[in-house]
This record gives structure tokens, C-alpha cells and sequence, in this order.
């Protein structure tokens, strides 16, 4: 499995049945491929939708995600505005998001929005999901190109939320808050506690239940 | 879908009332209050409420049959004038009465709802409206910051609803009800329809299903 | 032409063709009447719609005026919730409000809403009507049952809204005001100007275009 | 009716174009931006122009077309990241970019439109977002108090309009059109249709017609 795959099978685990979930555009939306067939779950598109589905034959006009691609819908699908769209994630009728990170800090902070002087796409919806969601999952590689921490003490660049995330998860490990502490509760298959050591600057707890993460084949 | 479905009957609310309990209740003079679930309150026996809604209707109709029943704390609404005995109990002390602006009240709701603080808002400077409240200027125009409301169940009536809580209006009766399905932690919908998903064309949903928690036929009492 | 319909007949005169108008319960709901056939109104009810109009036939269920009572709608009538109406209202798209008075002082201050001790309706949609609309006319009868004025110096009552009234209407004379000082601008039909100084507190100014109104017959 | 009909050509839009003047577009990466006023404004010559939506949409299509041609002076908008051009200008100095967060953006010009001065949002505390902004605590909870943001002009596409500027949107279209509907002095509205008044069923209007000026057939470039 690779990295990609396996982020997103292990965050699948994370959503019941009955969620309503914003994934973010890349990794996070392969999160539906992975779920078990008794779990449904109704997604949120920020461009104003809760029922999206994957595309199934021709595209209809005007249906589109938020990265502006061609989707589908499900049965009972509601459109609305933009107002109302951020009045549902904001106030918390969505139960899950999940994000990429540039960087998580041990605080629950993240960074994902910008890196001054090089890349300034804009926050887009990313603030107000994570404020408002009641799970802010980080679904993002453990180490950046170069090898260097994505898990860092506190993160250097500019934020998109302070102290809201709520679990990291990595092709090498699963991290929860609990009550505010940074805890490692799972890695990935063949990965040592060393190794996810290694790779991680923040400080962390490893969970006396920790054990390798069960994945499908 | 294996989610467990939101239809239930009026008696399937019971367990969610309780003394004490705070009910932002959906209409505007009664249009657009489910009949059926204040029935349901009554026949509950509940005590001690906080209700939230534009008005208290009359003693005899709608919300107005709670407060005759002496069943209600307090009240937040915009006008209480056509419920003599709302006026009365609260004159002689026996409920306490918060009166506010009704498009304030309607901001108010939207807040709670809405993950937002609040709102600064014109109306009410210079009146006793703003006795106790923060107030901020830009620009040379004075505002008033109002507060987010929220309440533990809120009690919706809708025209049409489809399996998955997605609710349809119908003309006047829409008002308070779709602000309020945003703004209570137990969201109890009474609707003259329910129909398959997928029935409602997803450009008219007025209210996504996924803020409703219970749906009721309105002739099943 | 009893008061209240001289009234109505005035005020329909300051609107115009196309406005977005208001009506409070009572007097001014008799306005439509006066309306010249050429002027074409849209009346805002503010609990949910625009383009109200008289009942016809048989009522609507759900089709009722802000006073609860059935009334009719025209072709191109268009429902909404609540926070849509007082956007509507607040935000400057109402083009007049027409209400009724308790107190009028020279200041603009409007006090409609309660008594204390004695009569507390609430302000229902009020204060937001007086507050948000383009224009706001006061239409009332001249002075208490009594015979007391409630054109006065400062408003005793609490204030529904503070310097927003733009008119004043009743059976004796039709007030503007003009750059924030109340100006005298007509008489209605056989009032003379110290009937009407003598029946009010306020201190104003007689236009020197003052004329006597130029009603319908 | 005797009123001054709505219905207007794409070029009977020019004389209300300006320079220096903000603009609101509706549209999500272009999905419900008019385009044919796009043309027209690009048409018009018209340059030094404050633009306020979502986003910048491609260099090529859209409200990104202004951005390519060089009118604009100011950017309000949640995201660029989809126009290479805006980071470019941006970044050399070109333009002024204001980010602001997706939600935030809807309800500030929510409240342009409303009369409301602001709301606040406990989205952005704690990043840059905060800087220069007032905060107010309540609860235990710190908010930003957001500013309402109105504009000269709004552009809008809707798939329905009646001949009294009604609206029905279509889908993912709808976003923040019925927002600017507000919040703008003058608003011109492309549709893909426009029926009689009545033919639009009341309860299914998603933007009253009285918020709409200038109402244009989509296919009358």
C-alpha cells in the first residue's frame, strides 16, 4: 500500500456512520474508497452542497466540487449558498474534516495555507473548517521532500487554526490529542517506535494500548 | 442506508423533554408552529421552560397553550401582545420576559447556529434595548454587539420533508424555522409530507436533512 | 373624509412608483387604497415575503400578513425566512415603513412600542423597520384621546428608534423633516396653522411653501 | 405594470462602468460567474477596479480574465491559488491582495448587505487573520470582529430570473450570489432564462427580485 493509500484507509477508520465530512482536495478524497460498506457517510462541499458523490456518467451543469471538478450527488442532496454553507461547517453540523498539513505543532496548531514570500494560494474554506469542525483530522505524509519534521514543537509557519486539530495521521503513525497532549496511539505496519521518533520533532506520549494500525488488505 | 432513520412519532419524543429544558420553537403567530409536538409538550407535563420564538401566540393556539399552562420560566420574543396571558404573568411577575428586536432575535438565532459570536447591529441604539450591552463604532454609526442564542431542542414545522430531514416551506410558514434547525443540540421536525430521498429537487431543500434529528408526520399524534 | 382614511390618503401620496414598502397593522394598511393607478408598490411583510396583496377568494393555507391574518400575494411574490426579511428590512431595501405612533418628538425619536407598567406588546419587527427603512412615516392621529399632544419636545415613552423618523402624517398636517428640523409642509383642509400649534408641543418650522394637502376627493 | 422593466443588453450595462469602481462577482472557481458581463466589463476598458469574491478562477476564464488584462487594482477574495497571474502581481507588487477566510468573506458581505456592521467569527483568531482586527471575548471564547463590505456594482448568474429580477440558482452556481445580491448599489443579474412574474412558484425564489436591477439574458452578448 502506499502512502497515499494507507493515510486514507486509516483516516476512513475514524468516520461513523451517519458523519457528515468535508474532505479536503488531494489525499483526503480518496478517504471514500476506503470505507466499510456499513458506513455511510454524507459529504459537505464548502462550494454549498451536502449529498456530493464521484462523478457517474456525463457531468451535470453547474455540479462541481470545491476544487471546481466535475462531481456527482447522492439521493437527497441539498444545495444552498456560500453563507449558509460556512453557518453548517462553523457551527458545528459537520463532524469531521480532513486536511493536509504543511505542519502540526504538539499544540493541536496547523499550518496549511501559506509559506511566506513563495506560495500564498489563500486559506479558502481551510480556517473556518478547522475552527468549526467537531474532528479536525491532519491526513498528510510524516516527513516533508527533503526528510525534514512536519510534526514539529510549535509550527513556523503562518497558521490556518490555533490549537484545533484533533488527530495526525501518516503513513507512518496514528497521533491523537487527548486532553491537549500529543499522543502516538497506533503506527503503520513494519514502522518502529524509533523510527516515528526519528521523524518527529514534537514532543509526544506513546499510549500504553499503542499498536500497529489494521488496515485491509 | 444503514443511519438510522430520523422517523419517530410524537410519543418518541417523550424522552427528550424535560423539566427546565430551553425550546426555540418555529412560526409567526402560530403559521409555521408544529401543533402536534406543543401537544406533545403539553401532554408531557414539562415544567419550568424557556421558550425562544418570534411571538406567544394566543392562550388558546400554538405555543401560546404553554405559557396558559403555566409550564414556561421565560420567554425571549420579539412581541407578546397578542397572548394576554403573557403579559399578565409577566406583569405580576410569575415569568420573566426578554424582549428583542425581531430581526435581532432572527441574527441572534442565526449565530447560535452559525459557530458565531454575534452580531452588531443598528436597531435598538438609543433605546433600552442597549441597557447592558457592549456597543462598538466604526464609522460614526453605533452598534450593538447581540449575542448568539442556542437552545437544547428546537420544534420545527415544514410542508414537505424527505427521509433524510431535507425540509420544503411552505409560503409564510418558513420564518424562524430555518434559522432555528442551525441552533438547538435536538432539532424535532413536524411535517405535513414525508417522502423518499431524492423526492425534493436539491435546489429547493430550505433546510439540509443533516441538521434534523427527528421527523414526524404531522397526523401521527 | 374621516382621519384615518386623510391619513392613509396623504401617505400614499409620498410613495412611489416601484418602492418597497412596509405597512405597519392598522391605518396604514388602508394606504393601498389611495395609491394613484399609475404607482405600483411591492409591500414587504416581515414574516417572509414581498409582493403581498389583498386576499382574493378563498385564503392560502400559510398565506397570512405579519398580523396573522390571511391576506393575498401578487404574481412574482417571493417567500424567505426570517433573517432574509430584516436583511431586507435592515439593510436599507425597504424603501418606506408607514407606522403608526404613540410619540413623536422634533428630534426624529419615535416611541410605538410600550408603556411601561401598563402595555408591553414588544417591538416585534419595529425597531428594525425604523431603523433600517429608507424612509419612515409616522401616521397617526394628531393628539391623545385626551386631547394631549404626541408631537412633542422629547419622547417620554421608551424609543422604538432614535433621530430615524423622516414624516409625520395625521388628520391636522403633514411634517417633514429637513436637515434634522422639523418643518411644517402642509395643512389638511380646513385647519389653520394655530389649531395645529396648538395641538402640538414640538417646536418646528412652518415651510414657506406651506400649503393645505391636496387630497382625493 | 407600469415600473421601468429590469430587462436590459449586456451593453446597456456600460454607462454604469466605471474606473475605480468594486465590483462583487458571484462564482466558485467561475461556476456562477456571469460571463458574459465579464466580456463586457473587459469590453468596457474600464481598469483600477476592487473585485470581491471567492476567487480569482483561472487567468483565462472568468473574473480572472480581469486580473490577466491588468484592471485590477485590489483583490478581496478567500483563495488565488488557482490563477497564477494574481500570486504573480501580487507578489511583484502589482495588485493589493486582501485574503480573507471563505466563511468570513460570506458573512461580511452578508452583513454589507444587512445592515449589520459586523459579526464575530472565531475563525482566524489566533493566525494573521487577528492582526489589526478588534477582538471581544465572551464566554471564555475570543471572536474577531469582522466588518460588513459592500460594493459599487454586482455581477451575478443565475440559471432562472421573472421579469421582476426573481432568482432561482442551479446548483453549486448558487454560492455567493445571493449574498451580493445585497451588498452592492447596482446589481446586474445574467440568467439563462427570464420567464413572466408568477412563473417562478414564490416559495422556490432564492433572491427577491426587488435586490436586482439590471437583469440580462445570457445568451445577448
Amino acid at each position: 500500500m502506499d502512502a497515499k493509500k494507507l493515510i486514507a484507509a486509516r483516516v476512513a477508520q475514524e468516520l461513523k456512520d451517519g458523519d457528515v465530512v468535508n474532505l479536503g482536495i488531494g489525499l483526503p478524497t480518496l478517504i471514500p474508497d476506503y470505507l466499510p460498506t456499513d458506513v455511510h457517510i454524507t459529504l459537505q462541499s464548502e462550494n454549498g452542497f451536502l449529498g456530493m458523490g464521484p462523478l457517474e456518467g456525463e457531468p451535470l451543469p453547474d455540479l462541481v466540487n470545491a476544487g471546481g471538478k466535475a462531481c456527482g450527488m447522492v439521493p437527497g442532496t441539498a444545495f444552498f449558498d456560500s453563507a449558509m454553507s460556512f453557518a453548517i461547517i462553523r457551527g458545528g453540523h459537520v463532524d469531521a474534516t480532513v486536511l493536509g498539513g504543511l505542519q502540526v505543532d504538539q499544540e493541536g496548531n496547523l499550518a496549511n495555507w501559506m509559506v511566506p514570500g513563495k506560495m500564498i494560494p489563500g486559506m479558502g474554506g481551510a480556517m473556518d473548517l478547522v475552527t468549526g469542525a467537531k474532528q479536525v483530522i491532519v491526513a498528510m505524509e510524516h516527513a516533508t521532500k527533503d526528510g525534514g519534521a512536519k510534526i514539529l514543537k510549535r509550527c513556523e509557519l503562518p497558521l490556518t487554526a490555533a490549537g484545533k486539530v484533533t488527530a495526525i495521521a501518516t503513513e507512518l503513525a496514528f497521533f491523537r490529542f487527548v486532553d491537549g497532549q500529543l499522543v502516538l496511539t497506533e503506527t503503520a505496519p513494519g514502522v518502529s517506535l524509533d523510527e516515528i521518533r526519528a521523524k518527529t520533532e514534537a514532543d509526544y506520549v506513546v499510549s500504553p494500548e499503542c499498536r500497529e494500525m489494521c488496515l485491509p488488505a | 442506508m444503514s443511519a438510522p432513520s430520523k422517523r419517530m412519532t410524537h410519543a418518541d419524543l417523550r424522552p427528550k423533554l424535560k423539566d427546565g429544558m430551553s425550546i426555540m420553537f418555529g412560526g409567526f403567530l402560530a403559521v409555521g408552529t408544529p401543533l402536534g409536538i406543543v401537544q406533545e409538550i403539553l401532554d408531557a407535563g414539562i415544567k419550568d421552560l424557556t421558550i425562544i420564538g418570534n411571538d406567544t401566540a394566543t392562550p388558546d393556539i400554538g405555543i401560546g397553550r404553554l405559557i396558559a399552562a403555566r409550564r414556561v420560566k421565560k420567554v425571549i420574543a420579539s412581541h407578546i401582545g397578542t397572548n394576554a396571558e403573557t403579559g399578565r404573568q409577566m406583569i405580576a411577575g410569575e415569568i420573566e420576559v426578554e424582549l428583542v428586536p425581531q430581526g435581532t432575535l432572527a441574527e441572534r438565532i442565526r449565530c447560535g447556529g452559525s459557530g458565531l459570536g454575534g452580531v452588531l447591529t443598528p436597531t435598538g441604539v438609543g433605546t433600552i434595548v442597549e441597557e447592558g450591552k457592549t456597543k462598538l463604532s466604526f464609522d460614526g454609526v453605533e452598534y450593538l454587539v447581540e449575542r448568539g442564542l442556542r437552545a437544547d431542542l428546537a420544534i420545527l414545522k415544514a410542508h414537505i420533508a424527505d427521509e433524510k430531514g431535507n425540509l420544503v416551506y411552505r409560503r409564510a410558514a418558513r420564518n424562524f424555522n430555518p434559522l432555528m434547525a442551525l441552533a438547538a443540540d435536538f432539532v424535532a421536525v413536524e411535517a405535513d409530507s414525508i417522502v423518499a430521498a431524492g423526492e425534493i429537487e436539491p435546489d429547493l431543500v430550505m433546510t439540509p436533512g443533516v441538521l434534523v434529528d427527528a421527523l414526524i408526520l404531522s397526523g401521527e399524534c
